[in-house]
């Protein structure tokens, strides 16, 4: 459990009593970089790429209108006598052309990309890889994350342990009101919601510790529902899962009972039994949508004993 | 007896909105105190509350407007000093009460600051621009605003009693189901907001009609000003889009209150139809905005680079393809749902096509200004930086509507920089452009330049420095609506915004100067010839501030910009047109309607939001009799006599008479 | 002031009339422009109409996306009865038809005419109210209310508002009524008429769209 | 009078909507007539094909959706009067921007919403399919 490596502490941070100490050192916050400009995966390089793209196309346009209208405002400033004065002129075909087609051309451009970019970066979409996908199903709760591996038959809250090179395909559903699922540095973000199920594929290139959050407000414990997103080797990831298991509490319908109450600020801990089957029984809802806070006016149970100092 | 409402609905706990309410309700006092022991309250009466004449009305939407920027800033500023301290620290508002900051922000921004400003705008002016004597129904448009009033007073009614709504600006469920949100807050939101857009529809069907029927003789739709077109436009808008969020709402109102099954989690329930259907309405609502702002800049760019609007007919044919258009892009509000590649593409493509015809405007206004005499006044000034500011903030749309970008910038501070890109330096800047513009039409002195100027360049910068950090720290990851946040890379970020909200703040106190100095100098400022610019539109033709009647003799329209072919041609003649035979005049008649039923809404509202149910049955049946009695009403008119018309118009022409006069003598020099 | 300025205005796109100096201030040459009050009342009503229809789709979209969504509760056919549908729509149709007499009457001039296709069409619909109380009421008896399942939520909130709309109608069917008896066949209250008309064959068409898609594919 | 009323005389080139033409079917209650008449038709050939077997089943919401078509049409124009005369251009326009809304807003609806029901089926279908 000790014997993570120590790759990338360009920003670590502690702030939290971790139950590993080592990976509480493992936690470099990656909110120092830009983030999104910054991405660790394929998807996000993808996106960051269209993002880049699609902005130098629009600035060939827009900067010279912005220049355009400072020269133009500048020139014929009413105490310029050099400037032409043409009271009258009001009209002119071809610059109208121009001022249609210019635009025109350039969203012709921008909406080709748009279109291949869509199709090619769906969330939905499998990523091509020669290793299988693993599978991660998660579940937004008020207010925390809990991960559940099926295959490994364990679940995490508050972290997302990935193994680097590994394409992941997510399933994603709320237990409660609406979220998004979001790691800056790993691409596409998409919404969990009660009672479906949503998909999502990333693949993270490289280890490294990343952030996570949601994106979507989701109450008064929003602030606090980021989690912890550390991608690791392989062999690493495999025993993660091996020391996880039959370690810790078990998580069935009755621990998920008392994990959808209310409650913020959690302390990332791990399920070392996770019945595969929960997932499937939240998104269709035989397990009833989370209970909302207490049914009285005034500040929801909150505890800022973390941050709030 | 009191439904829901208990001693407990006072935040006595809370002193911020205690405090915040206790002075806003100190104020109020005050005022209402000062005008019933000056003997101010029959004037009130007789002139503004129960006026219908739509340049009366229009006022009172910008001052509505106005006080309610001034609540909407003060939620800003607390949010930036909150993000400001709350680096690995709680800040001093706590989550439940910074949830109810932005999503009073939001709302109070939208729905009573831009939307008042620019139906005010509209209201002012649209009927002189067209030479008409008013709007289609200038009852109903008193009633418009009163219910509009209403909305707002009942969202600052919940500063202190209750709560307000802490899901944002939109209520989306199921946060905002009763099981998630078992406050008022949502009921606040809900109702304050039902209660105004019924006056927002009426608007918008008062305005359909005026610009398409009531026009003075000659004003043939492609003789109109562009301001009227892009009036005519939102108000299409308005009519196509609000009924969405009247069913919308209704449907959550019914889940809230009777157990219904819209978009709750059980019972099968499905809450992307909320996304769908309010984004159907809230995209729309974006151009409803912005049109009127485009149309406001078209008048000032050609106003003060002295020529005619260049490429007229585009204009109109771009804002008429915005028009349907905004009605085709719903979606990229929710591209992360999951909808597919298809869906997200097609709808990413559609938004962006948007792009075009907005591009068009862009560039017309620049020619505009070729080969022009650009003077630099205050509302120019606002419609330069405009110029420069909204093609960035559009630029940043269109990146947003990239689905794969998106993807990203979702509900970032990306985002919310883009949003207040455009509304603040489209929206705002066209609403202060119009209000420097027209001040001197509506009150007969000009604003103070000098302090309108400082104004603009506070704004201007006070603008980049609070929001281009927005998108810097977006682009770093960080979502909206934080209360508190850990991440060190973005403290400085968000300490420089709230510095930029200084700014900001800076130039709307040197609004407020501007005014109160403006009004300390009238005798110097005044307009004498109710043409202060050499304006080039039919309101610049009738004196300033108009006469009830607006025209005393409705305007004959032989072409475009009709007042500049009559001024010309008064110019090279140096004498007016001969005087014209006066008839008397009928000028819709006062009427207490609008007042009156407002009062009972806000009762009825505010019985609603706390189950007071004899309370809500009461209101009801006083609002319903207040109608009646309005439609049994025998007299709807007041006759001005056909001396009275001459006495007052012959004054005006004696005063342009000078003006033409002082021309001639200073071209003589 | 510059000697451009005062030069004589070329309209660019020729759209002006010629004479542009010899303004005449009276309202014979007034071809277009105003329009009469009777047109811009009815034009105004009109693009009410047509928001309220609006808000209708509103609903019916709505509707047609739960119209599944049944949690395990009756579907349509469970609960439609088509022959109280089809006496319905026999009853909004019929009124609509005495609805259209009742404003010839008042364009005419013409008392019993005008009261009595009115009091006809009242009572059609008042009978059709009747009968979707009378089916809403069973409905909740069943246990079928709207709070069973969203596809019944959508159901009664559809039929329900177009029920409010008819009722509303009726409220100002004796406002009119009741105006026409007190002031006469003047022309503010046949304005008002010409709007209550409009109102009244607006809900028969959405109640064309209705049957259509609640009840007859509902069954199907 | 006012200079409203007063512009009406000359004011033939618009009308009201719901008025009809004078002249039209001699102004009396023949339109409506012929309005009951066909409306009647077109409803109980939709009563009918909702519940005969003579129609080939998956085809009735079809054919129905076209007979609710048809009667609305019949409705505007026996009743509401809107015709395509010059005199009701604008009633005409505001009409169809009307049912350009309302088609982009419930077929937008249902596309959009067919996707993401796709997508992420709704409990009911995750039901059926478990069964
Ligand atoms: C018209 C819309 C509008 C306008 C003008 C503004 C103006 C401002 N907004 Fe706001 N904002 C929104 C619409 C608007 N906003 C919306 C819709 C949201 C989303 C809410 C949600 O999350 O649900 C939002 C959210 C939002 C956030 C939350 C971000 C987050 O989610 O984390 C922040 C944070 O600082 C912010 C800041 C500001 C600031 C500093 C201004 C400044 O520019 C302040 C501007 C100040 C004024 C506008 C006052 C003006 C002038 C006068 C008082 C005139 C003076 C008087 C006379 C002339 C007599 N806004
Ligand atoms: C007045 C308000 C206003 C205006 C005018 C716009 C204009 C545009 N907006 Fe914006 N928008 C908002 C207000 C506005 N928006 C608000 C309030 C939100 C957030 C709501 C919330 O979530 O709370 C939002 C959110 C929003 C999103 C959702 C993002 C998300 O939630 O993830 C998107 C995505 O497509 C978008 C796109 C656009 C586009 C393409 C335009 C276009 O109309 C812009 C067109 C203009 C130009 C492009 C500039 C001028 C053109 C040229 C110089 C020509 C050449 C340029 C090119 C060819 C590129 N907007
Ligand atoms: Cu780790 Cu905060
Ligand atoms: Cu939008």
């Amino acid at each position: 459990m000790n014997s993570f490596s120590l790759k990338d502490r360009r920003c670590f941070l502690a702030c939290r009593s971790h139950r590993w100490p080592i990976l509480a050192t493992f936690m470099p916050l990656a909110g120092c970089q830009p983030a999104v400009l910054d991405p660790q995966g394929p998807v996000g390089i993808a996106e960051r790429t269209i993002l880049l793209d699609s902005l130098a196309i629009m600035l060939t346009i827009v900067a010279p209108t912005i220049a355009a209208t400072l020269a133009f405002a500048w020139w014929f400033r009413a105490s310029n006598q050099r400037a032409r004065y043409l009271p009258h002129w009001a009209y002119s075909g071809r610059i109208e052309l121009v001022t249609w087609g210019i635009p025109l051309l350039t969203v012709m451009l921008l909406g080709g990309v748009t279109w291949v970019a869509s199709h090619d970066l769906d969330p939905a979409k499998p990523l091509t890889s020669k290793s299988p996908p693993l599978q991660i199903e998660a579940v937004s709760l008020d207010w925390k994350w809990l991960f559940i591996y099926p295959d490994q038959r364990v679940a995490s809250v508050n972290r997302l342990i990935l193994p680097a090179g590994v394409p992941v395909s997510f399933s994603l559903t709320s237990a409660s009101v609406m979220n998004t699922f979001f790691v800056p540095q790993l691409g596409s973000m998409i919404y969990t919601m009660n009672g479906m199920s949503s998909k999502l594929n990333l693949l993270a290139d490289r280890p490294g510790a990343f952030r996570g959050l949601s994106a979507h407000f989701s109450g008064d414990g929003f602030s606090d529902m980021h989690f912890e997103v550390h991608a690791m080797p392989a062999d690493q990831f495999e025993r993660w899962v091996n020391a996880t298991r039959n370690q810790g509490p078990k998580l069935d319908e009755a621990s998920y009972g008392s994990l959808e109450r209310p409650s913020s600020n959690v302390a990332p801990f791990t399920y070392g039994d996770a019945d595969p089957a929960i997932y499937d029984r939240i998104v269709t809802r035989q397990i009833a949508p989370a209970p909302g806070p207490p049914p009285v006016a005034g500040p929801s149970v909150i505890n800022l004993t973390r941050h709030g100092r | 007896m009191f439904g829901r409402l208990t001693w407990t609905a006072i935040p006595f706990d809370q002193p911020i909105p205690l405090a915040a309410g206790g002075v806003v309700g100190l104020v109020l006092a005050c005022v209402l105190g000062l005008i019933v022991v000056k003997g101010w309250l029959p004037y009130l009466w007789r002139e503004w509350i129960t006026s219908v004449d739509h340049k009366r009305v229009g006022i009172m939407y910008t001052v509505l407007a106005l006080v309610m920027l001034l609540r909407g800033f003060s939620d800003a500023i607390l949010m930036r000093s909150q993000q400001a301290l709350a680096f690995k620290a709680p800040g001093y508002l706590p989550p439940e009460h910074y949830d109810q900051v932005f999503s009073a922000h939001g709302t109070l921004m939208i729905f009573f600051v831009a939307m008042p400003f620019m139906i005010g705008m509209m209201n002012f002016v649209v009927p002189l621009q067209l030479g008409a004597r008013d709007v289609a129904f200038p009852t109903l448009n008193s009633v418009s605003f009163w219910l509009t009033a209403t909305g707002a007073l009942l969202v600052n009614i919940s500063l202190v009693v209750g709560e307000f709504s802490r899901t944002g600006w939109l209520p989306y469920p199921p946060l905002s189901e009763l099981t998630y949100s078992p406050g008022v807050g949502p009921d606040y939101y809900l109702w304050a907001l039902q209660i105004s857009g019924v006056g927002t529809l009426m608007t918008g069907v008062n305005f359909v009609t005026t610009v398409l029927k009531v026009h003075a003789p000659g004003m043939t739709y492609m003789r109109m000003p562009m301001f009227c077109w892009t009036t005519l436009a939102s108000s299409l808008l308005i009519v196509g889009a609000f009924p969405i969020l009247t069913a919308t709402l209704a449907m959550l109102i019914l889940d809230r209150y009777l157990d219904f099954h819209f978009f709750t989690n059980d019972g099968g329930g499905n809450v992307m139809m909320f996304m769908n259907l309010i984004w159907a309405w809230g995209h729309p609502e974006v151009y409803i905005l912005i049109l009127p702002a485009f149309g406001i800049f078209s008048e000032v760019v050609s106003t003060f680079s002295r020529k005619p609007l260049f490429g007229y007919r585009s204009m109109v044919m771009a804002t008429m393809v915005i028009f349907v258009l905004a009605f085709t892009v719903w979606l990229h509000h929710f591209f992360t749902m999951g909808a597919g590649a298809d869906v997200n593409a097609i709808f990413g493509i559609m938004s962006m096509i948007i792009a075009v015809p907005t591009g068009v405007k862009v560039f017309n206004w620049l020619f505009t200004m070729y080969g022009g005499r650009v003077v630099y006044s205050t509302p120019m000034l606002f419609a330069l930086g405009f110029m420069v500011t909204f093609v960035v903030g559009g630029m940043t749309g269109v990146l947003l509507a990239v689905p794969p970008a998106d993807f990203v910038l979702h509900n970032s501070l990306f985002l919310v920089a883009h949003f207040h890109n455009v509304v603040i330096g489209g929206v705002l800047f066209g609403a202060f452009a119009g209000y420097n513009y027209w001040f001197p039409k509506a009150f007969g002195f000009r604003l103070h330049e000098g302090l309108g100027k400082a104004s603009f360049w506070c704004w201007f910068v006070g603008f980049y420095v609070a929001f281009v950090p927005l998108y810097v720290v977006g682009l770093m990851g960080m979502t909206r609506r934080m209360q508190h946040y850990d991440v060190p890379a973005w403290h400085p970020w968000l300490l420089l915004a709230a510095v930029g909200a200084l700014i900001i703040l800076a130039g709307i106190l040197l609004m407020v100067a501007q005014l109160y100095v403006s009004i300390r100098q009238r005798v110097a400022l005044r307009d004498q010839s109710g043409d202060p610019w050499d304006g080039r539109s039919l309101e610049w033709a009738t004196s300033s501030p108009p006469p009830a009647f607006n025209f005393a003799v409705l305007p004959n329209i032989e072409g475009e910009e009709p007042y500049w072919g009559v001024k010309e041609c008064a110019r090279k003649q140096m004498h007016l047109d001969n005087e014209p035979r006066y008839e008397e005049v009928e000028v819709p008649r006062n009427s207490p309607t609008g007042f009156v039923c407002a009062f009972f809404a806000t009762f009825l509202g505010f019985a609603l939001i706390w189950h007071i149910w004899w309370l809500a049955a009461v209101s009801t049946l006083g609002a319903a009799a207040t109608f009646v009695a309005f439609a049994w009403r025998d007299r709807v008119e007041d006759i001005i006599s056909a001396e009275e018309v001459g006495r007052i118009d012959r004054a005006n022409r004696r005063a342009r008479m000078e003006a033409l006069t002082r021309m001639q003598t200073q071209a003589a020099e | 002031m510059s000697d451009a300025r005062t030069a004589t205005g070329i309209d660019p796109y020729q759209l002006g009339h010629q004479q542009r100096h010899k303004r005449q201030y009276n309202a014979e040459h007034a071809s277009r422009g105003l329009a009469s009050k009777r047109i811009i009342t009815g034009y105004g009503f009109w693009i009410f109409l047509l928001s309220d229809i609006i808000m209708f789709a509103a609903f019916f979209a709505t509707y047609a996306v739960l119209s599944s969504a049944t949690a395990g509760g009756p579907t349509g056919r469970q609960i439609f009865d088509i022959d109280n549908t089809a006496i319905e729509t026999s009853c909004l149709l019929a009124s609509s038809f005495t609805c259209g007499l009742a404003s010839i009457g008042a364009e005419r001039h013409r008392d019993s005419w005008f009261y009595g296709a009115m009091g006809i069409t009242f009572i059609l619909g008042a009978t059709f109210i009747g009968l979707e109380i009378h089916e809403f009421a069973g409905l909740v008896k069943q246990g079928a209310g709207p709070e069973r399942s969203a596809f019944l939520s959508a159901f009664f909130t559809l039929v329900g508002c177009h029920g409010l709309h008819v009722t509303v109608g009726l409220l100002w069917l004796l406002t009119m009524t009741a105006q026409v008896f007190a002031k006469g066949y003047r022309a503010d209250v046949l304005r008002r008429i010409l709007c209550f008309t409009l109102f009244w064959h607006a809900l028969d068409i959405v109640w064309v769209a209705l049957f259509t898609v609640v009840y007859l594919i509902g069954i199907t | 009078m006012s200079d409203l009323e007063r512009l009406s005389d000359c004011h033939e080139t618009d009308r009201a909507p719901g008025d009809q033409l004078r002249g039209e079917f001699s102004d009396g209650p023949k339109s409506y007539v012929i309005g009951l008449a066909l409306a009647s038709l077109l409803t109980v050939t939709s009563f009918y094909v909702s519940r005969t077997s003579l129609v080939w089943t998956p085809s009735i919401p079809v054919a129905l959706s076209v007979l609710a078509v048809a009667q609305m049409g019949v409705h505007l124009v026996f009743f509401l009067h809107i015709s395509s005369g010059p005199d009701s251009t604008n009633n005409v326009m505001a009409l169809a921007f009307g049912i350009l809304i309302v088609f982009l807003l419930i077929a937008g609806s249902l596309w959009i919403m067919s996707h993401l029901n796709h997508s992420m089926p709704p409990m009911e279908k995750v039901i059926q399919m478990q069964r």
